[in-house]
């Protein structure tokens, strides 16, 4: 029992630390690193809760796919990030902690006596032996989800011809005929009398 | 014979298709055809007038001339017209005035000609919807759309700062009106309908009546214009050209007292009879205080402006005494006199004071300003105007024989019953009447001709002649032989002190 | 000896979802670090979401994290495509140089 | 007989209306002469069918007349209808007001006879003489009312008739406002009426009197007087308006402004005698109210002295004989306040004659002298003007009351009234009347020598075109001096001292007030009243009168001067009117002008228009303007909004 409270405790740790390193670090890219580690580190939790197949989804989608896009727009965007360092406004900080406390008192509030029936203090439920988290999920989310999930298809989609057309810049020496301007040509465009 | 012709109907639609052929006929530049499209609508509307008088039945004071036909039946809300002895006469003053106002715009408007004639026309049409119609939305819808015109007029046609005026004007109308609807709304819901007529059996505590008397007060204080809502009425006077400012004077000023009359007097008595005294207290305020502020006019319209807001004074004092005077006499004909006093002066008010501003129309076509320090000596120059202008300003003095007279004279005798100070300052209008009236009168037309542009001045031509004899005509005649007017009248006034008076706790 | 209880895991998440705020609102700076934030912030929705289907032994919260990744995962890219776009614009990331919706 | 008399009553009145409307409308077309044709037939016309109405009323004794002939409006209970009650009041006062608007207009042919506004002038003076013969006949306080009104109105356009000048316009402002003022009071007691007696009929509110004297009414909460008291004043305070008594006297000597036949129409013989005659009509009431009847006798005393006083330092002719006029008609409230009004009425006809004669002399003196109105500039034009010269000597001697002629009879008869009345207030009035016979012949004469006997002060310019004015001038002169001379003679019988008196068919005195009754108990002939004449009082007072004014300026005419030095206080109290003027100019028009500017500039523009209008619409741009500072640009701001309203809506939740 003790080693499942050491896992849970490292990884709870190392999450909240590198969130807190994500959010006030100062350089672009070791918060990229840091969101990294974030993810790995619930992913671990995420295991301890028998939610393996999605733990790993969070590290390839995230870390492999997400993480890489950040790193590669910190890369390609030359952004001067001395000029944004000296602009981290010190007093904004108070209002963050603020923000965080309050909100953890308020689950605090949530989870102690008030709202006891909502979440009963259950404790670990351990599952059989060959129960298989991607095998039930699959059973599931093919039947009844499976609409849900045509629509995160096209959502993806979307997403991605979005991203291609905001980014894609008009590509200057194609060779692509346009007819409707050969059409529209006009005489006197082609042929300029000059007098001498 | 009469009542198969949808007479009322007519009355109303006419002009607005009369409208819409003189905007057709008057674009690019026909100014004469519009003249005349329009001239022939408004004399079309007089005719109108001539059966509705004669089918007019003086002793019965339930809504004659009615049609009925659903119109948005979802609601309840039908296309009800009907009308008695309050509006009949009303309606008869807005075809008149139409017509008044379509000879007057004959020479001095010069631009768009089309559309200044097509407004009065659509003006003219609403108002008589207003007085026409009993159901309440189609009274509310009449009600609003009567801004518009006056709106477009005053905001295109005006003079300097006009755009201020007319936007205050239709605010200051539209804030009004606003209450007017809610109340309306909820009234339908007590009533479940929305006629007129059925709201005036409904049962109400004194609350609910409070609350709806206060919101009709509110809606038709700032049409009569009761004293501490009369602000627009001034601006809106000085900036409308001629013909807008009689139309504003002998029409939508009659709008509030009609409101009165027809709606808070019968539907919420109790609470009219609570707060009669406020009434009384702002009509004499009214009275003495706006009679004092027009003393110390320099612009001639807003003098005159001021004065029709004294006149209006007497109509809700004539209308809300009715109470005090039952009480002190104990008996309800005594209180016949005020109320009927009341409804004369509307109509009357309307022949003084319209005259009075298209006098001054006259002289600003002439010498472009309202101004009484750039005119003196007129007489010399323009005595036949001089001689018609003197009628009016005793008619707007109230000297008997002229229709200034009757109205108050009656309200104000029926005032010494209700208490002798009402009577003492109504009174004072007597004084504080011929003081601004007869001041400005002198400082325009008396004296030695003081500038060039006095001298140049020309008497008035054939066409101003003709509107300003016909409401000399009118003054004269109202004042000397008012008894075809008081017949009409009889019978509703009766028929409204019963309302009026019952306690409908 | 003390399991670990449904509550830790909320505790967790809400820490995370302060912190994912608190990083939005606080960073004067890029919006990367903005982005980032918000996906800390979908992190800790997810882990509730999970703790809450373990702790309920019912299979469709984490259905619903499945989905939010893939939305997650939509939000981020295009996020991202914006940011070039406006980068290549203003030629700048910096948050307090972006107010064009001034009123 | 019936018919016969509201037919002719109906064209004696409306042929004067007929006439003015010819003579103004048709002004052009009918032209000068067509127009002065037109309306003297109309008014003479009138003038005899009014002698014959007299002749039936006072020798054939026909009842009097009642009857309505139109009805002007009905509402409710009351009925408003137009009508005469021609008796013996009316009767003799239809025939005075349409002889002297006769003698006016055959004078004024003469005397506007280069005007330009000719016609309009007589349209005008024939409107008055209808609008006076409304209000002469009416039989109901309407139409009264109708006629009172429109002599006003007519006063105003007959004042500014020369509405070139200045002064005119402001006179004819004044006269007008001053009459509205009364007039308010009288429309008061119209109401009045409608609210005690539920009708403005003559005959039902007299018969009512005694019921009315019963009841109380309070205006203010704490006192209460009586009905008829309240009734009676607001009438009077309308009669005082008409007849320029003390406070609302101000405008009579501004109306000399207009021409000066109007002065002798209006301001001598008839419109201000309304407000006598509405006093007598409502003799049935007044004498039901002693507190009204001392008010009505001290307002007349106190007018009769102390104008008369003003007249000494007058030096304009037409303001000596105004000033004479405000205190005759001070002597006729008077009489009316010692309830006899059989004298005040006497007195009225008396001088509607020898005033009307006073001002038609003096208008043919300033027509002779090329408009020059200045006594100082005048002087021993008796060798120029001879029939002027004695006709002003006629009037004037009627006026001091010098016994043959017609003053004496009524002016005496009115002293000795006063002086036996028991009302409250009677000796201060009947000391009053008396030094106001020393007073009037003082003035009177005064005028008399300075413009006719002391040596000549005119250039020699005017004495090169100094001629007796024309015929049409001089007769209506002598018209008016024949009775003016044996009027009193005739009619001091009938009406004074013969019971029952020429009026007694409607006036109504009650026994104890009648002191007319106890005067005419030791009348016992002609012969024997002028001869016991000489010893009373009021002839030496006025021979005493007569030979101090020929002392002080036919023989020492430096005297005056000097004591005009002597007594200065006195003298400027009188030159400035008792202050009455400066005291209107000052305190109510400045006043009113002030309160008038500063409720319109302060109250009205500045703080209802200013802050609640505009303020409304102020309030709304800076509200804005405040709210658009939310919308900064920056996301994070928006965030932040977003995070706090999350966090609100996550406490509200919970608790």
């Amino acid at each position: 029992m003790l080693i499942e409270n050491l896992i849970f405790i490292t990884f709870a740790v190392t999450l909240i630390a590198s969130a807190v390193m994500v959010v006030f670090g100062q350089h672009p890219v070791r918060c990229a690193l840091f969101l990294v580690l974030a993810f790995f580190a619930a992913a671990g939790l995420w295991l301890i809760l028998e939610a393996e197949f999605l733990a790993l989804v969070l590290i390839l989608v995230y870390v492999g796919a997400v993480m890489t896009l950040f790193l590669f727009v910190i890369m390609t965007l030359s952004i001067d990030f001395e000029k944004m360092k000296q602009s981290f406004l010190r007093y904004y900080v108070p209002l963050g902690v603020i923000l965080v406390c309050g909100l953890v008192t308020l689950m605090f509030y949530i989870t102690s006596h008030a709202h006891a029936d909502l979440i009963k203090l259950i404790p670990m439920q351990h599952v059989p032996a060959d129960y298989s988290n991607t095998k039930a999920l699959g059973g599931v989310l093919y039947t009844t989800y499976a609409f849900a999930l045509e629509v995160a298809g096209v959502l993806l989609l979307a997403a991605i011809v979005a991203a291609i057309s905001l980014c894609v810049r008009d590509v200057v020496d194609s060779k692509s005929q346009r007819v409707d301007e050969q059409i529209a040509i006009q005489p006197k465009d082609r042929i300029k009398i000059v007098k001498m | 014979m009469l009542s198969h012709i949808p007479l009322l109907s007519l009355m109303i639609w006419t002009p607005l298709v009369g409208a819409v052929i003189t905007l057709f006929i008057g674009r690019d530049g026909h100014d004469n055809r519009a003249r005349w499209a329009a001239l022939i609508t408004a004399l079309i509307g007089i005719i109108y007038c001539i059966p509705a008088y004669i089918g007019f039945n003086n002793q019965d004071f339930h809504m004659q001339f009615q049609e009925l036909h659903p119109w948005i039946s979802v609601y309840g809300i039908n296309y009800a017209l009907g009308v008695d002895g309050i509006s009949l006469p009303l309606i008869f003053l807005t075809s008149l005035t139409t017509l008044l106002v379509v000879l007057a715009g004959w020479q001095t408007i010069t631009f768009r000609i089309g559309q200044y004639m097509a407004s009065f026309l659509v003006m003219s049409s609403m108002v008589i919807g207003v007085f026409a119609s009993l159901d309440s939305v189609l009274f509310y819808i009449f009600w609003e759309g009567m801004l518009i015109p006056m709106y477009l007029n005053i905001g295109i046609w005006g003079s300097e700062n006009r755009s201020y005026a007319s936007i205050k004007f239709f605010l200051y109308t539209f804030f009004g009106s606003a209450l007017l609807l809610v109340v309306i709304l909820y009234l339908r819901i007590h009533a479940n309908s929305f006629a007129i007529t059925d709201f005036y059996p409904l049962k109400m505590s004194m609350h609910a009546q409070i609350i709806v008397f206060l919101g009709f007060l509110l809606a038709f204080a700032v049409k009569v214009p009761m004293w501490p809502v009369h602000t627009w009425l001034p601006d809106a006077h000085t900036e409308a050209p001629a013909g807008g400012s009689v139309v504003l004077a002998a029409l939508m000023l009659k709008l509030g007292g009609y409101g009165f009359l027809r709606f808070s007097l019968p539907i919420v008595p109790d609470a009219c009879h609570m707060l009669d005294k406020w009434m009384i207290v702002l009509s004499l305020v009214a009275i003495v205080y706006i009679g004092l502020v027009a003393i110390a006019q320099v612009d001639m319209k807003k003098l005159i402006a001021y004065s029709s807001v004294a006149h209006m004074g007497f109509v809700t004092l004539g209308s809300f005494m009715i109470y005090s005077i039952v009480q002190a006499t104990g008996d309800v004909s005594e209180a016949y006199m005020s109320l009927e006093g009341a409804m004369v002066q509307m109509i009357a008010h309307a022949f003084g004071s319209g005259a009075m501003f298209l006098g001054v129309g006259v002289l600003y076509h002439r010498l472009h300003s309202r101004l009484i320090k750039d005119f003196g000596g007129v007489a010399n120059t323009m005595p036949v105007f001089a001689t018609l202008f003197m009628i009016f300003a005793m008619s707007n003095v109230g000297l008997p024989g002229t229709a200034g007279f009757v109205g108050e004279f009656m309200v104000i005798l029926s005032a010494f019953q209700a208490s002798f100070w009402v009577a003492f300052f109504a009174a004072m209008t007597l004084i504080l009447g011929a003081s601004y009236t007869l001041w400005m009168y002198k400082r325009v037309f008396f004296g030695s001709v003081t500038s060039a542009g006095v001298d140049s001045l020309t008497d008035i031509n054939m066409m101003e002649r003709l509107y300003l004899m016909i409401l000399a005509a009118g003054v004269l005649f109202l004042g000397i032989y008012p008894m075809p007017l008081l017949n009409m009248l009889h019978a509703t006034t009766g028929h409204l002190l019963q309302l009026s008076l019952v306690s409908k706790l | 000896m003390m399991f670990i209880t449904l509550t830790n895991y909320l505790i967790i998440g809400a820490i995370l979802f302060g912190l994912g705020m608190a990083g939005m609102v606080v960073n004067r700076k890029n919006l990367i670090a903005l982005l980032m934030c918000v996906e800390l912030m979908l992190l800790a929705v997810n882990t509730n979401f999970i703790a809450f289907s373990y702790y309920h032994q019912d299979i469709t919260g984490q259905i619903f994290v499945f989905f939010i990744l893939a939305v997650a995962a939509a939000e981020a890219a295009i996020g991202l495509a914006i940011l070039t776009v406006l980068f290549k614009h203003r030629k700048t990331v910096d948050v307090s140089q972006l107010n064009t919706l001034k009123g | 007989m019936h018919a016969t008399i509201l037919n002719l009553t109906l064209i004696i009145i409306f042929l004067p209306l007929i006439a003015g409307l010819i003579a103004g409308v048709f002004g052009k077309t009918v032209g000068r002469d067509g127009a002065h044709w037109v309306t003297c037939t109309g008014v003479a016309i009138s003038f005899l069918l009014s002698l014959v109405i007299c002749k039936w009323i006072y020798i054939d004794q026909v009842p009097a007349f009642y009857g309505n002939f139109y009805t002007w409006s009905i509402s409710g209970r009351f009925q408003f209808n137009l009508g005469f009650l021609i008796d013996h009041l009316s009767a003799v006062m239809m025939a005075v007001v349409t002889f002297v608007s006769l003698a006016v207009h055959v004078y004024s042919i003469g005397y506007m006879h280069d005007d330009p506004g000719y016609q309009r002038f007589f349209s005008y003076i024939s409107f008055f003489t209808f609008a006076m013969l409304m209000l002469v006949t009416a039989n109901n306080f309407l139409q009264l009312y109708f006629g009172w009104e429109g002599v006003g109105l007519i006063s105003y356009l007959l004042i500014g008739f020369w509405f070139k000048r200045e002064s005119a316009n402001l006179g004819s402002l004044k006269a007008f406002i001053v009459n509205r003022v009364g007039d308010m009071g009288f429309l008061l007691a119209l109401a009045g009426f409608i609210c005690f007696c539920d009708s403005l009929d003559m005959h039902t509110i007299f018969s009512q009197a005694p019921q009315l004297a019963a009841q109380s009414f309070s205006i203010f909460p704490g006192t209460s007087c009586s009905v008829v008291t309240l009734l009676c004043i607001l009438s009077f305070i309308g009669a005082m308006g008409k007849s320029a008594q003390m406070p609302l006297h101000v405008w009579l000597p501004e109306s000399m402004e207009g021409p000066t036949p109007i002065s002798a129409l209006i301001h001598a013989a008839t419109m201000v005698t309304a407000g006598i005659y509405l006093v007598s009509r409502m003799s049935p009431l007044f004498e039901y109210s002693n507190t009204a009847l001392s008010f009505v006798l001290i307002v007349g005393a106190t007018g009769a002295l102390f104008t008369g006083i003003l007249a000494l330092v007058q030096n304009d002719i037409k303001r000596v004989v105004a000033y004479s006029t405000l205190s005759q008609l001070g002597y006729m409230i008077a009489a009316l306040g010692a309830s006899a009004y059989g004298a005040g009425i006497f007195h009225l006809i008396t001088h509607a004659f020898f005033k009307a004669l006073l001002f038609l002399a003096a208008g043919s003196v300033i027509l002779a002298c090329h408009h020059e109105q200045d006594m100082r500039k005048m002087g021993g034009l008796y060798k120029y003007l001879p029939v002027t010269y004695i006709s002003f000597l006629i009037g004037a001697l009627a006026l001091c009351a010098i016994p043959p002629f017609s003053g004496f009879y009524s002016k005496d008869a009115i002293i000795d009234a006063v002086g036996m009345t028991t009302i409250f207030g009677g000796h201060y009035a009947y000391y009053c009347v008396l030094i106001g016979t020393f007073v009037t012949a003082l003035y009177t004469f005064r005028a008399f020598f300075l413009t006719f006997h002391t040596t000549e002060r005119f250039d020699e310019q005017t004495r090169s075109h100094l001629h007796e004015s024309p015929w049409v001038v001089l007769i209506p002169l002598i018209v008016l001096a024949i009775p003016s001379v044996c009027a009193g003679f005739i009619l001091a019988k009938p009406f004074l001292y013969q019971t029952p008196s020429i009026l007694d068919g409607s006036i109504f005195i009650l026994p104890n007030h009648n002191v007319i009754a106890a005067l005419a108990t030791h009348f016992t002939g002609h012969m024997q009243h002028l001869l016991d004449s000489f010893h009373t009082l009021t002839l030496w007072f006025a021979i005493a009168g007569i030979f101090s004014a020929w002392l002080f300026y036919q023989r020492m005419p430096n005297l005056p001067a000097k004591c005009a030095q002597r007594f200065k206080i006195l003298y400027t109290i009188l030159i400035d009117k008792y202050g009455f003027d400066r005291f209107n100019e000052k305190v109510i028009v400045k006043n009113t002008r002030t309160l008038a500017d500063f409720s319109f500039n302060v109250a009205d523009v500045k703080i209802l228009d200013g802050i609640i209008v505009n303020g409304a619409g102020r309030l709304v741009t800076w509200f804005s303007s405040v709210v658009r500072r939310l919308q900064s640009g920056y996301l994070f701001h928006y965030a932040l909004v977003m995070i706090v309203g999350l966090l609100g809506l996550l406490f509200w939740f919970i608790y």
